[in-house]
Order: C-alpha cells, then sequence, then structure tokens
C-alpha cells in the first residue's frame, strides 16, 4: 500500500512541477481555456458531448448553479480555516444570514415587507452578514481551535434553530416565498426575463463570475501583508504577534470576509431559489462546506474549488451512475455511504488534499517523514 | 415568559431534566477521552452510541419481544436488561474499535495533521449512519429509514416522593449508574496502571513512550472505554426512551460534545458537570421560554460560558485538574 | 558492547540534524556526548529512545537491531531515559511519576524495592512524595527525571542534561548519583552542556558538532584537549 | 578562530552618553509557587551590545520573554524609552521598537524566506485590507518598498536564496532568517535568543560579525547565549542571571573574573581559573 | 436482508469502479417521441418527487412505495405497455428541488410527477413544473397557500391544512367534549398549520408548548403537560414525535387522551409509542375507513415490501398514481392530455376511499373531503366516526 501512496504522491508532484515549469503563457492560455470551457459547460449541446461527465438524473445545469454557490462558499471557507486556521464548523451559519436578508428585505411576504429589488439586496446581505461575523469572532476569537469550532457550529445551529420558528421572522419551515429574481428588467433573447424559473444557466454564468471575481480578490488579499499575516497566524501565533501582527485584527478580518462570502453565496442562492425555509440549512451543509475545502486541500483557492466540486458534483452525479452502467440498484440511495468511504479513503492516502497549497505539500511530506518509528519488533 | 410555570414545574423539570443529563454526561465520557489523549473531536462517537441502542434492540427482539409484550418478574427484567446491556456495550466498543481501526490509526502513522482527522470522523460518521438507515430494514426491527420502537424491560413509574418530588425508577436507575460509571472510570483512571498510562499519554506522548507505555494499545483502551460508556448510555437510554433510529446519535453527539466542552474537554468530572448542568438547563428553558428555545437556549448558555472561562467549568486536562 | 551505534543520519524536515554518527556504549561505563546547544544531542538520544525516526544507519542495542522499534518496546528492552527539559508529569503526584517508571514491570517487590531507593537517592522526593510533579522546583524535577528513569530498571540510562538548572551544590550531588548508579550496575549515556563534570566522571566522551562527532577519547584525554577546553570549558 | 579580543573591542564601543534604552527595574516574577526572576534590576544603554547569561534555566529566556512583553512581572516594571512594556499588546510592544529571535527556531516554516522577512516589515505598513483587495497605490508602494528592504536584509545576513521555504533552508540559514525578520521591524533593541546554538566555530565567527554589523547601523543588542568565546568577543557589557537573580554585572574581563560567575557558571572553580 | 446487502456491495463495488475511472458503455436515453400506435401510452415516465434519502426518507420512502407498487401492479397486467416509475430524489431539501424538477420537465417522457411530498420543496419544484406544463400530483404537501400562486399544474390529493385542521377541533369540542385541552406542535409548516386550525376552533387552550422534529426528550413538555391539568393533548406533527412524547407523557402518569392528525396516522406511531401506550388515540384522517379495496392494498403493500406496514401517505400515493396509470391506460400520451385527464378526473381511491375529484385551483373538491376520526384500538387503527363538516 505504501509504494502504491508513494507512487501517487509522487506523480501529483510532478504534476505540480511540470505546470509550474511551463512559460507563464501557456499557463495563462491553459487557465483561459478553463475558464472558457466552465462558461460553455452548462449548454447542452456541449455537456452532451463530455461522455459521462453529465449528470444523467438532475438538470446538468442547474446541478451547476448549485455547485457553483458551493464552491463560493468553500473559497470564503478557505479563507478562514485554509489562511487563517480557524476551524469555522459553522459556516453554513453565513450563508443562511445572507440568504434570509435578502428574503426579508425582497420578498412581499416577508414580515418586513420592504419590496426591495434583489439587487439592492445583496449588498446589505454581504454587509448583514460582515457584521454578523464580526459579532461571532469578537469575543470568540480568542478562544482557542477546537473550542473555536464548537462555538461557530453553535452559531450555526442557533441561527437554524430560529429559523425554524413558525413565530420568527424567518416563518419557519413555511418559509418565505416570492422572493424576486434578479434584474427581472433584463430580458432573454425569448422577450422572458432573463433570470427565470427553469433555464439556470444565467445564474450559474452569474455565480461563476462572481467565484472568478471573488478569487481575484482573495488572491489580491493572500499576496499582500494581509494574506501573509494570515498565514503567520495559522503557522505560529506567537511568533506572528512579536513580529508586529496585531492577530487579533486580522482574524477578524479573516472571519468577517469569510462570513461576506458565505452571505454572497446565500443572496445568489435566494435569487435563484425564490423561496427559502429553514429546510436548507441543517448542520450537515456546514460539515460538508468544511469537508469540501480540506478535501480540496486548505489553504489552496483552487484546492478549495475542486474539493467544493467533488463535495456537491459527485453525489449528483452519482445518482444517474447506476443508469448509465445498466445496474439493477439504485446507486442514488448509497451516495451518502458512498461519499462517506470517499471521504476517509481520501484522506488516508492524500490527508494533504487533492491540491495543496504549495508550502502545505512540503509541510505534509516532512510529517510523514518524521513519525516516529511504529514496528512492534525488530 | 412563564416564571409560575417554571416554579409550579421545578422539581419535575429538574428530575427528568438530571435524567436526560446523565446520558448526556456518558456520552460524552467518550468524547472527552478521546479528546484528551488524542486532541482530537470524535465526530463518529455519536454513531457508536446510536449503533449501542440499536444492538439492544434487536438483542431484545431476538430473545422474542417487541414493544408490545408485557415484561414481568424481576428475573426477567434483570434478564432483559443485563443482556441489552451486554448487546449494547459490545456493539458500541467494536464500533469504537473499528473506526480506530480503519478511520483514525492509518493517519496516525502517517504523521496526519489534525483537520484530516476531523474529515475522516466525518466519513466514518457518514458511512455509520447511512449504513444503519439503509439497511435498518432487513435487520428486521423497523423499516428503512424507519424508527425502531422498543420493548421497555420495564415501565416507568414513580419510585417515591419527596414533598412534591416524584421520582421515577428509571431516573434513579439512569441517574445512579452514570455516576457509578463516573465514579468507576474516575478511579480506574487515577488509580490503576492502565489509568496511569493513559493520563500519561495524555500529558506527555513522548514521555509516556519513554516509560514503556504502548500509545497505540492507550489510544485503543480509550476507544474502549468510550465504547462501553456510550454503550451503557445507549442502554439507559433504550429504557428510558425506548426508541431508536439511525440519526439518533445526531442530536445526542451534538449535546454531549456540548457538555463535553462545557465542563471543560478532556476532564472526566467536567463531562459529568457538564452533561447533568445541560440537561437542567435545557429543561428550564423549555419551561420558561416554551419548548422550541430549548436547543437554542443550550448553546447560548455553552458559548458564553466559553467567553468567561475559556477552557469550560472545570478546565481542561486529563489529569491534569487533579492534585 | 551494549549499545552500538552506526553511521546514523536524521532529518527535521528538510534539514539534516545528524550527519552519519557511530558511537558505542560498553556495558558498565558512563559515556558522556557533549557539545553546544544545537548540536545534535538531543537528537540524538531521542534516537536511540525511539522518539525520532532515523533515515539512515543503525542502532544496535544488546546485539538486537532496534532501529525501527518501537519506543515503548526499547523500554522493555532495557533502555531508560530520563528526557531533556525532564518531561515530568505535570499533574501526577512524585510517588505516581515514579510509578510510571515501573510501567512494564509487574514485580511489585522489585518496584517496591526500586522505589526505596530512588528515594534514598534522592531524600527530597520522599518529602515531596504526595506533591503534583508540575509544582515541583527545578532541581527536584530533575532529581524526579532520574529517578524515574531508574525505575524502568534499565541496563542502559540516557540521561539528557540532568545538571540544567541546578544549583553548583545539586549539579555536584547529581553527578555523584550518576556515579553511584553506574557503580551499583548500570550503564550511562550522558549528554551534557556541563562538560568539566561530565567528563571528569566518564569513562569515555564524545564531542558533537553541528550533528557529527569530532572527537571522541577517554574522559581525560578530552577533558585535556586544548580544542575541548576552549570551545566547551569556557577557558578562554 | 584567533585570540577573542574582548578587551580591545570593549572601551571603544562603550557608548559615551549612556543614554537609558530599556530599563529592567526590580522585576519579580512567579509561575505559581516558582520564582523565576527575582528583583532583577539592570539597565540597557543606546547603542551598546549586552550579554544576557548563565545556566540553563538561569531565567535568561524568561527575563527576555518578559523584555518583550509574553509575561508580566508580578512586581517592579520594565520600562522601554521611558515607557512601561508590560500591559501592552505584544505587537505594540515591537512596533515600539523592540524585536527578537526565538532560542528554539519559530520561523513561519511554510513561508518563503522573503515572506518570512515581509511579516516584519509590515509592522510598520498602513495598507488597509482594503487597499490590499483593491491594489491600491498605497498597497503597491509599501509592497514594493517592503520587498526592496527584504531582499536587502536577506543580503545583509547573507541568505541566497529568498524564494525559498523557510523549512527547507539550513540550520544556519533559518538562524540568520530569524535574524533579518527581526530587524525587518525596524527595531531600536534587537534581542537575540541564543543565535548561535547548534554553529560550528566559523558559523559563530561570522555571526560574531553580522552582531557588531548589527550594532554598527545603530541597533542596540541584547544577546543571551552560552557560548562563552562569543560573548566575550561580542558584547560590551555582561549581566549575569543564576536562579533568576542577577549575580554579577559589569564588563566582560570584570564579569569572566567574578567568582560567583566562576562558580555559578563554569561550576567547579578550581578548574576554570 | 442478503439481497440487500447484495446490492449494497455491488454498489460499493461499482462506486470503485466508477472512482477508479473505468466506465462502461451506456446510451442516451433523451428526448424521443412518446408511446406508438395502440390506444394505451406505452413507454412512459411517472416522477415521484420527495424525500428517499436524508432526515425526512422515513416519511418519502412509504409514498414511494405507494407510487411503485400501483405501477408494478400496473405492469403486470399491461406487460407489453408498461410505465416507468422515474424517482427524484430531493431529500425534502428545497435547495436540492430545483435541478431534479429542471431535470423532469426537459424528459418530455415524464408525463405526471406524483409530489412533490413536502410543501417547502412544492414552492421551488411547482413553478418549474409549471413552466414545462408537466402535471403534478401531492400526496401530502398541505400547505394551503400552495393552490393559490395560480399554478394549473398544482394538484393534491389531500384536503389541505384547513380542512383537517377544523374537523380535529370539532371532534374534540363536540365529541370528546374536554374542557381542558393541550396543544403541541412540531413548528413543522404541516404540524404548526393543523395546530393553528385546531386552536381556531377550541378556544383558548390550556397550554401550548412546541416542540422540534427529531427531537427524542421531552420532558419538559410532559412536565407542562402533566401539571397543567389537561385532559386532552392535540399534537400537530408526524409520528415519531408523537410517538415518543406519547410514551413519556404516560410514562409520567398523565392519563389523557391524544389526539393528532394524518401525520400520525401510521403504522409506525404504535410502533414507536407501544401497544398500551399507543391505546385511545385518536386519530384524525382525510379519507374514508377501510374498504374491502384498502384491505387488498394492506396486504399487497405488504407482500411487496418485506411486510412493512404502509406508512403515512403510501394509500394517498397509490391512489393517486392510478389517477396517472388511467390515464395512460385512456392513450394520453401528452402532458396537456394528461392534465386535463387528471382535472377531468372524479372517481374513488382503491386505498383511501376518497374520491378525487379537483377543483380548478387543484384543491381536492371540499365536498369530496371527508375526514374520518380513527381510533387506536387493540394496536390497530380502526374507524371511530365520521367529523360532520362545520
Amino acid at each position: 500500500m505504501n509504494a502504491h501512496v508513494e507512487k501517487v504522491r509522487s506523480r501529483g508532484r510532478s504534476m505540480r512541477a511540470r505546470w509550474d515549469s511551463m512559460p507563464r503563457q501557456v499557463r495563462w492560455i491553459a487557465l483561459l481555456a478553463l475558464v472558457v470551457f466552465l462558461y460553455l459547460l452548462p449548454n447542452r449541446w456541449f455537456y452532451i458531448n463530455l461522455w459521462y461527465f453529465r449528470t444523467m438524473e438532475s438538470d446538468m445545469a442547474t446541478v451547476l448553479f448549485e455547485t457553483s454557490f458551493f464552491v463560493l462558499l468553500a473559497v470564503g471557507l478557505n479563507v478562514v480555516v485554509g489562511f487563517a486556521g480557524l476551524l469555522d464548523l459553522g459556516y453554513f451559519g453565513f450563508f443562511a444570514v445572507g440568504a434570509y436578508t435578502v428574503a426579508l428585505l425582497t420578498s412581499p411576504e416577508s414580515r418586513f415587507d420592504v419590496g426591495w429589488p434583489w439587487l439592492a439586496a445583496v449588498p446589505a446581505a454581504v454587509a448583514v452578514t460582515m457584521i454578523s461575523g464580526v459579532i461571532l469572532g469578537g469575543p470568540t476569537l480568542r478562544l482557542r481551535g477546537d473550542y473555536l469550532a464548537i462555538v461557530t457550529l453553535g452559531f450555526a445551529e442557533m441561527i437554524r434553530l430560529y429559523a425554524a420558528r413558525n413565530e420568527g421572522i424567518a416563518n419557519g419551515q413555511r418559509g418565505i416565498p416570492e422572493i424576486p429574481h434578479p434584474v427581472p428588467s433584463v430580458k432573454g433573447s425569448d422577450g422572458q426575463a432573463l433570470f427565470g424559473v427553469v433555464d439556470a444557466r444565467p445564474y450559474y454564468w452569474l455565480t461563476l463570475t462572481i467565484i472568478i471575481f471573488v478569487i481575484l480578490g482573495v488572491r489580491n488579499l493572500t499576496r499582500s501583508r494581509v494574506g501573509r499575516a494570515w498565514v503567520a497566524i495559522r503557522e505560529d501565533e506567537d511568533a506572528a504577534q512579536i513580529m508586529g501582527v496585531p492577530t487579533f485584527k486580522y482574524k477578524l478580518w479573516a472571519f468577517a470576509i469569510g462570513a461576506a462570502v458565505g452571505g454572497l453565496s446565500g443572496a445568489l442562492f435566494a435569487g435563484k431559489q425564490s423561496f427559502i425555509n429553514s429546510d436548507s440549512f441543517q448542520l450537515t451543509n456546514s460539515i460538508l462546506v468544511l469537508a469540501a475545502v480540506i478535501l480540496g486541500g486548505a489553504g489552496n483557492i483552487y484546492g478549495a474549488v475542486i474539493g467544493a466540486f467533488i463535495t456537491w458534483y459527485l453525489p449528483e452525479w452519482v445518482r444517474g451512475i447506476g443508469g448509465v452502467i445498466g445496474l439493477e440498484i439504485n446507486v442514488a440511495e448509497y451516495r451518502i455511504l458512498i461519499f462517506g468511504a470517499v471521504l476517509i479513503v481520501m484522506m488516508i492516502f492524500r490527508p494533504q488534499g487533492i491540491l495543496p497549497s504549495r508550502r502545505r505539500a512540503a509541510e505534509f511530506a516532512d510529517r510523514r517523514q518524521e513519525a516516529a518509528p511504529t514496528e512492534a519488533s525488530a | 415568559m412563564d416564571f409560575d410555570g417554571l416554579v409550579r414545574d421545578f422539581p419535575d423539570l429538574t428530575t427528568t431534566g438530571l435524567e436526560q443529563g446523565a446520558i448526556y454526561a456518558l456520552v460524552a465520557l467518550g468524547y472527552t477521552l478521546v479528546y484528551g489523549v488524542l486532541r482530537l473531536i470524535n465526530f463518529a462517537h455519536s454513531e457508536v452510541f446510536m449503533i449501542g441502542t440499536v444492538a439492544a434492540l434487536g438483542t431484545w427482539q431476538a430473545m422474542g419481544y417487541n414493544q408490545d409484550s408485557s415484561v414481568s418478574g424481576i428475573g426477567l427484567i434483570l434478564l432483559l436488561v443485563l443482556a441489552g446491556l451486554a448487546a449494547a456495550v459490545v456493539a458500541s466498543t467494536l464500533t469504537a474499535v473499528a473506526v480506530e481501526r480503519v478511520a483514525y490509526r492509518p493517519l496516525r502513522r502517517r504523521n496526519a495533521p489534525p483537520l484530516a482527522f476531523l474529515i475522516t470522523a466525518i466519513g466514518a460518521s457518514f458511512v455509520l449512519f447511512e449504513a444503519v438507515g439503509l439497511f435498518s430494514d432487513n435487520i428486521g426491527i423497523g423499516g428503512e429509514r424507519g424508527p425502531f420502537g422498543m420493548v421497555r424491560p420495564f415501565q416507568p413509574a414513580t419510585l417515591f416522593s419527596i414533598g412534591g418530588w416524584d421520582i421515577t425508577n428509571t431516573q434513579v436507575l439512569v441517574v445512579f449508574s452514570a455516576l457509578g460509571m463516573l465514579v468507576a472510570l474516575d478511579l480506574f483512571v487515577n488509580r490503576s496502571r492502565l489509568g496511569r498510562g493513559i493520563r500519561a499519554v495524555a500529558q506527555d506522548p513522548d514521555t509516556a513512550a519513554l516509560m514503556g507505555v504502548n500509545k497505540d494499545r492507550v489510544i485503543l483502551l480509550v476507544f474502549v472505554i468510550g465504547g462501553i460508556m456510550a454503550g451503557a448510555a445507549a442502554l439507559l437510554w433504550n429504557v428510558t426512551y425506548a426508541f431508536s433510529r439511525f440519526d439518533v446519535g445526531f442530536l445526542i453527539g451534538l449535546k454531549a460534545f456540548s457538555a463535553a466542552v462545557l465542563g471543560g474537554i478532556g476532564n472526566l468530572r467536567g463531562a459529568l458537570l457538564g452533561g447533568l448542568l445541560l440537561g437542567v438547563v435545557e429543561n428550564y428553558a423549555s419551561g420558561l421560554f416554551g419548548g422550541e428555545w430549548k436547543d437554542f437556549t443550550g448553546f447560548v448558555v455553552l458559548i458564553v460560558l466559553l467567553m468567561f472561562r475559556p477552557t469550560g467549568l472545570l478546565g481542561e486536562s486529563l489529569g491534569r485538574a487533579r492534585a | 558492547m551494549l549499545l552500538e551505534i552506526q553511521d546514523l543520519t536524521l532529518l527535521y524536515g528538510r534539514i539534516q540534524a545528524l550527519h552519519g554518527i557511530s558511537l558505542y556504549v560498553d556495558e558498565g561505563e558512563v559515556v558522556a556526548l557533549i557539545g553546544a546547544n544545537g548540536a545534535g544531542k538531543t537528537t540524538t538520544m531521542r534516537a536511540i529512545s525511539g522518539l525520532r525516526p532515523v533515515a539512515s544507519g543503525k542502532i544496535i542495542f544488546a546485539g538486537q537491531d532496534v532501529t525501527k522499534m518501537r519506543a515503548d518496546l526499547r523500554v522493555i528492552r532495557g533502555i531508560g531515559q530520563a528526557p531533556e527539559g525532564r518531561g515530568v508529569f505535570p499533574g501526577m503526584s512524585v510517588q505516581e511519576n515514579l510509578e510510571m517508571g515501573a510501567y512494564t514491570r509487574r514485580d511489585g517487590a522489585g518496584i517496591r524495592q526500586d522505589l526505596a531507593m530512588v528515594f534514598d537517592l534522592f531524600p527530597r522526593l520522599k518529602e515531596r512524595q504526595r506533591q503534583a510533579g508540575g509544582t515541583l522546583s527545578g532541581g527536584e524535577q530533575q532529581m524526579l527525571a532520574v529517578g524515574r528513569a531508574m525505575m524502568t530498571r534499565p541496563k542502559l540510562l540516557l540521561l539528557d542534561e540532568p545538571s540544567m538548572g541546578l544549583a553548583p551544590m545539586l549539579i555536584q550531588q547529581i553527578f555523584e548519583i550518576i556515579t553511584r548508579i553506574n557503580e551499583q550496575g548500570t550503564t550511562v549515556l550522558l549528554v551534557e552542556q556541563n562538560a568539566q563534570q561530565a567528563l571528569s566522571r566518564a569513562h569515555r566522551g564524545y564531542v558533537l558538532e553541528t550533528g557529527a562527532i569530532v572527537k571522541e577519547g577517554s574522559g581525560q584525554e578530552l577533558l585535556h584537549d586544548p580544542a575541548v577546553k576552549e570551545a566547551y570549558l569556557g577557558v578562554a | 578562530m584567533s585570540e577573542a579580543a574582548p578587551d580591545t573591542t570593549a572601551p571603544e564601543t562603550t557608548p559615551p552618553q549612556r543614554e537609558a534604552l530599556l530599563e529592567v527595574d526590580h522585576v519579580t516574577l512567579r509561575f505559581g509557587g516558582v520564582v523565576a526572576l527575582n528583583d532583577v534590576d539592570f539597565t540597557l544603554y543606546k547603542g551598546e551590545i549586552l550579554g544576557l547569561i548563565g545556566p540553563n534555566g538561569a531565567g535568561k529566556t524568561t527575563c527576555f520573554n518578559a523584555m518583550t512583553g509574553v509575561y508580566a512581572p508580578t512586581q517592579g516594571e520594565i520600562r522601554f524609552k521611558g515607557e512601561r512594556v508590560s500591559g501592552r499588546a505584544r505587537h505594540k510592544i515591537t512596533r515600539m521598537g523592540i524585536a527578537r529571535t526565538f532560542q528554539n527556531i519559530r520561523l513561519f516554516p511554510e513561508m518563503s524566506a522573503l515572506e518570512n522577512v515581509m511579516v516584519g516589515a509590515d509592522a510598520h505598513h498602513k495598507a488597509s485590507v482594503i487597499s490590499a483587495l483593491f491594489r491600491l497605490p498605497r498597497f503597491w508602494r509599501e509592497e514594493r518598498s517592503g520587498r526592496d528592504r527584504a531582499h536587502d536584509l536577506l543580503r545583509f545576513v547573507g541568505i541566497e536564496r529568498p524564494g525559498e521555504l523557510a523549512r527547507n533552508l539550513s540550520y544556519g540559514e533559518q538562524r540568520r532568517l530569524e535574524i533579518a525578520r527581526a530587524l525587518a521591524t525596524s527595531p531600536t533593541l534587537l534581542c537575540l535568543d541564543e543565535p548561535a546554538a547548534g554553529f560550528n566555530p566559523a558559523e559563530k565567527d561570522s555571526l560574531l560579525k553580522l552582531i557588531r554589523k548589527i550594532r554598527d547601523t545603530g541597533v542596540t543588542v541584547l544577546l543571551i547565549e552560552h557560548d562563552m568565546r562569543l560573548v566575550m568577543g561580542v558584547t560590551d557589557r555582561i549581566v549575569v542571571l543564576e536562579f533568576g537573580k542577577k549575580i554579577a554585572e559589569g564588563l566582560p574581563a570584570e564579569v569572566r573574573d567574578n567568582p560567583a560567575v566562576i562558580a555559578a557558571y563554569l561550576g567547579v572553580p578550581t578548574d576554570a581559573a | 436482508m442478503r439481497q440487500k446487502l447484495a446490492r449494497a456491495f455491488g454498489g460499493i463495488a461499482i462506486a470503485a469502479l466508477v472512482f477508479g475511472g473505468a466506465a462502461c458503455q451506456a446510451g442516451e436515453d433523451d428526448g424521443g417521441d412518446s408511446g406508438s400506435g395502440s390506444s394505451a401510452a406505452c413507454g412512459m415516465k411517472i416522477g415521484f418527487f420527495g424525500a428517499l434519502t436524508g432526515d425526512a426518507a422515513g416519511l418519502g420512502i412509504h409514498m414511494r412505495n405507494g407510487t411503485k407498487l400501483a405501477i408494478d401492479q400496473y405492469n403486470k397486467e399491461n406487460a407489453d405497455c408498461t410505465a416507468e416509475l422515474v424517482e427524484y430524489d430531493s431529500q425534502g431539501d428545497p435547495a436540492k428541488a430545483p435541478a431534479l424538477a429542471t431535470q423532469a420537465v426537459s424528459d418530455q417522457k415524464v408525463i405526471a410527477i406524483i409530489g412533490p411530498a413536502f410543501s417547502g420543496e412544492s414552492e421551488v419544484a411547482d413553478p418549474i413544473f409549471q413552466q414545462g406544463n408537466l402535471p403534478t400530483i401531492s400526496p401530502s404537501a398541505t400547505r394551503p397557500s400552495l393552490s393559490e400562486k395560480g399554478w394549473t399544474v398544482f394538484h393534491r390529493g389531500v384536503g389541505n391544512d384547513t380542512s383537517q385542521g377544523p374537523a380535529a377541533g370539532r371532534y374534540i369540542k363536540n365529541v370528546l367534549k374536554a374542557e381542558k385541552v393541550y396543544v403541541v406542535d412540531d413548528q413543522s409548516a404541516y404540524g404548526a398549520g393543523l395546530a393553528d386550525e385546531v386552536k381556531k376552533v377550541i378556544g383558548t387552550p390550556a397550554g401550548e408548548d412546541k416542540v422540534a422534529v427529531k427531537q427524542t426528550n421531552f420532558s419538559a413538555v410532559v412536565t407542562k403537560i402533566k401539571n397543567s391539568g389537561a385532559t386532552a393533548l392535540f399534537f400537530g406533527g408526524y409520528y415519531t414525535e408523537a410517538g415518543l412524547l406519547l410514551k413519556q407523557l404516560k410514562g409520567a402518569g398523565w392519563q389523557g387522551t391524544m389526539i393528532a392528525g394524518d401525520g400520525v396516522n401510521d403504522a409506525n406511531f404504535i410502533t414507536v409509542a407501544g401497544q398500551q401506550v399507543a391505546e385511545g388515540t385518536i386519530l384524525t384522517c382525510p379519507c374514508a375507513p377501510a374498504t374491502e379495496a384498502k384491505g387488498t392494498f394492506v396486504t399487497d403493500y405488504k407482500t411487496a415490501f418485506d411486510n412493512a406496514e404502509p406508512g403515512t401517505y403510501a394509500d394517498v400515493s397509490f391512489d393517486i398514481t392510478k389517477i396517472v396509470l388511467e390515464g395512460l391506460k385512456d392513450g394520453k400520451a401528452t402532458r396537456a392530455d394528461m392534465l386535463s385527464w387528471i382535472k377531468a378526473y372524479n372517481k374513488a381511491g382503491t386505498a383511501t376511499g376518497v374520491t378525487y375529484k379537483f377543483e380548478s385551483n387543484g384543491e381536492l373538491d371540499p365536498t369530496q373531503v371527508i375526514v374520518w376520526a380513527f381510533k387506536v384500538q387493540g394496536g390497530k387503527v380502526v374507524p371511530d366516526v365520521e367529523i360532520p363538516k362545520a
């Protein structure tokens, strides 16, 4: 087994090396091609030719949209967990805050009934989640890792429990319907609103575009004193402080930025969904986002993207696989089981994640080698 | 807010809260022990508990009883309780050990970082509860993902009352078993040779190895103890609630984990204190604000307490709070 | 030869901490390993006791290759260690700490006897028998660590900086105890910064510099070697 | 290495004006029942290199930690440029002008050498999250100047591979990188905690030169070191601690001949004279 | 059990195959024209939309099974012209609904949807079905407002919360004549909706409280109910919580009667509560008492599904699926045809005894909505009385 592991690992390393050694232009063109591919992906004429890549039993474009808001969540959580090293088990709570803010501000059925357009509610949602991140982070970021985990988890549960109340402003399971779609004035080719009910492609394109901008933003941050401060805090908080890093301030920033991205994702979700209720904010989702980030490789933006893609897309894809290979059994029924097993196997064989950051990859290699002797006898 | 109601119901809310809290505490011990030794939140522990409840039920059904059977005679009751206990403890322990072997040990061998453990734990948890959910109709004790109704070895009845406080037989059994097990565990950890080994690994794994402590064996032992406690909790759960389902571990696990943190994770007595406190506080909150605030209040208490006592009520660490 | 190390290399991350160290310890000897802070003394000790994996080379103890053996099994084979920084279990009483030393032993009578011996060697520990390890002073912790290592009844006792943080009088005392332990038949490998004391008590010694052995010889030879004198004995 | 010549260097580098930079004013520090520092009292003057020596466990590092704000003294106080140090956030103490290295290297192992130094340089940068996010002019200005400064410092301490992850640098490079990182915070006082640990004589030599070079740039240096040769060779004055107490203070030559120091530090008086 | 396990291992093996990068050939089955020649429409698909995995699966699976039973029986009788069941497993999560609904809409062979099971997912999925003109009949989404959204494709095979709730209230008031009634709901849209309607009829209750879905320890509520002196308890919610609550209530010595809606009218309720505890509980249902036809449904169901008791709404699902199947038999091969078939339907279901006739907004004709009270007796749910309208 070990030999195999080594092989897999070295393969990963050499691919990275090959990528790094490519000329800058080639890398840019490859990235550009990837982006074009992603924009083309939800078109049926395009994905139908992609062999078994597409989802068989749920609509590809919609699944892509759902995957994309999940990817956005992972990118946001990666700032918190991957860069600043803060274990957040309740990240979905911010998603819920964002979605509910939009719903409350836009829906005619909400108890506020202010009827804002979606576009105006999005900045408000981002601001509200950011503030909620600061409110949560302020008193709790001084706690150590595992305690922070339970506090954030508790926060997400509190939001869900509050939302589940019938009497609360979130309307419980009855939910808030009639959330307007984004920009109804923009018409598609058929004269209908571009952001409609059935066709998920515009939502996907919108989210994809936002993801690209968020990634650029996060990249800008990580390649600045902010990102350096985050990594320094993650590596050695005391040393960072002694080097003049105001650690609390930067942890709070990481939390707030992560929260804002989560809220943005929630706002997009609410805009597409046009109805939200407490059923969409289960604790499992928080855990899934975290799993996505770590599976992909914490600390690497692209790792988080890939991890999130796998975490959301894989189970949807597995739904249809029974039919594809002509099996009697309903694979869909087992997809959570399969996903659980995949998590275990992946982590055993690649504890650094699928696409770890360059730094992390080195660290993991060294950690393995530094494991104390384990043999029972000579 | 219903102050009158709270005052009126205070005795009952307290006793039933303690009963629930005792079960939280037993499950919390599993979290706290593993955390104390491995610095790891064993997310799959909730499923260890769940499997215990299923196993006890399955055994009773195999013995020919179902939820409608009436059981009489002290001998038969004792037999059922012991058989259920044995089944729950064995099943929970085996599950705990299997989780350690499959999900944790390979990572330890590779010296993987803590986050990787978290993810395999989550994976193991998914696999376990999905497996039970999917195959529960095959075990013959419930429909697919359905609830399992349970036989009760004995019906709850008021044992005695002091003033307005009615104390039932299940409450006595649950609270005293939990206390007894905790005392036994406390003695084991603090007095026995193996217990010293556990504390040594918790306090300084390297030096413990230099004393000839086999870390793997201690870890295994810790999972076994956690499994035994979860199995016992599962039996007490069955006696009290007579119910199980594939997802029953989730909420208990969350509560027990909170209880462990509340008391100071890694601290055995803290787990008991945290469990009982959480059970009682939840009940009072239900009485005062209404049932929908029960879980909400639990988390509020946890968060507020952590702000003022960042390491829980009794402070963390196995054995470190002692002496 | 009780312990033989052949061409041992060890890595910390990508950094080579030991560059092919070879040394041996004969039964009944006191061997001192001296060198500056960071020269690799503690790393060597941790490799011998199995707390660090080695990159290459061999560790042979009592004729058996233990290079890849788990640390706890090496203890059973007879390698006892008082680690650097003492490694006292802070939450355990002095008595419990000492009993931890006898963790692998089942001979109740022998354990009681050794306990008495340790209390005899360190009367101070007897006074503090019920006190938690974490509340002891530095010197007391050092005594406890040495006493605890004795409780494993080692064939080879590894002592990592036993004089660290001790007052001169205590240093004197602890080295006397080391000599006594040795005279009672325990082989000792000693890592020390206090080269003066270590070399004057040791049968043989090795000088370690940036992960390699640069000198070896009898204790007296090294003690009077001008280069050693200048570098490690603080004599300018 | 040739004969160390403390006597020739010490007098001419002793600053004439003796302006106090850091005052350790009768500091006592207790942990639980253990007294780690006991009424320690000394002053560090601007521009000097002060050696703090003592046997392992004597309280040097504790003293150091108290000066850099890690611990607050139980009694007494520590003043830097006349201002109290304890009670301030640690990053503020750094910005006041105290920088330090660690006995057991504490770099950010998964950052490149350059990034490590830039973290230090960032201590005096002002670019906000917003300007980093949108790459505003201030960000570019600071980033560029920080990068240049980091490169300069790496060259100054002699590290050739700025892009290498810190964990992959050699041991000696890591030690020097710590110094560069500390210098990047533009300190007036640089505290070095056993910078020569694990060095061979040649490396110690170059370190000695580096410390002098640092002092020549106007930075006051506090040096904790075991290696007597290095201490004697580079310091202007020496303070000796034992069991948390100051037992001697003075010029290197005085300290070396102090019988109490010899007893405490060198263990056996007869042999060390 | 062996069969299921073999399926599972098969599943894992396949997953391994798939993740290993290996894949097999498969044909496209999209598009295509609908059935051919004969009068019956052949090869069409009927979608079931609801939770089959996840937290809410316990409810969804029984409905799926009811649907499956109807289709299997149909296929047995019409072996040469079958219909296919397609499962859309929403996990009860509105977030998962759109992709599945859009997929269903895009597959022209899907001619009708049984579901969506819950009101929440209906809010999200029904607009999509509406755009695809794909008719839906929900066996269980009872939120009243669903019929007010102008969805022409929407139908439900049960009365909404406003039909059953008042009836339950009237039963408590007129038949039980309970003075002190405690009202508890589980905060679900269904449970709280029912409880609200009941409260409207009975006036101020002796006390009220809320619990959470998946809650297992009800000690605080039990204490309150016991000490309130209430002789009757109305519970709005589903069978698991109802069973546990009642069990703990009786365990604490409470002697009163529990009344609950069709979410509790499920064999599992007695399983959870136990026969002794459940005895005497009143369960309302917007359905008629057991007919002879219902008798075969139960035995058929048990035969088909490993002797499992048909759960809540399994019978409704069975009946409404038959509406669609009869349409297929009648040659309705397009969604538009099927929609008008459903709209014109007027016949009693064999499993529930309810006459299915829909109003233009998709509600079951109120004159057809009969609400019966059932009683748990000797471990069985037996009909008690039909609750008169107003």
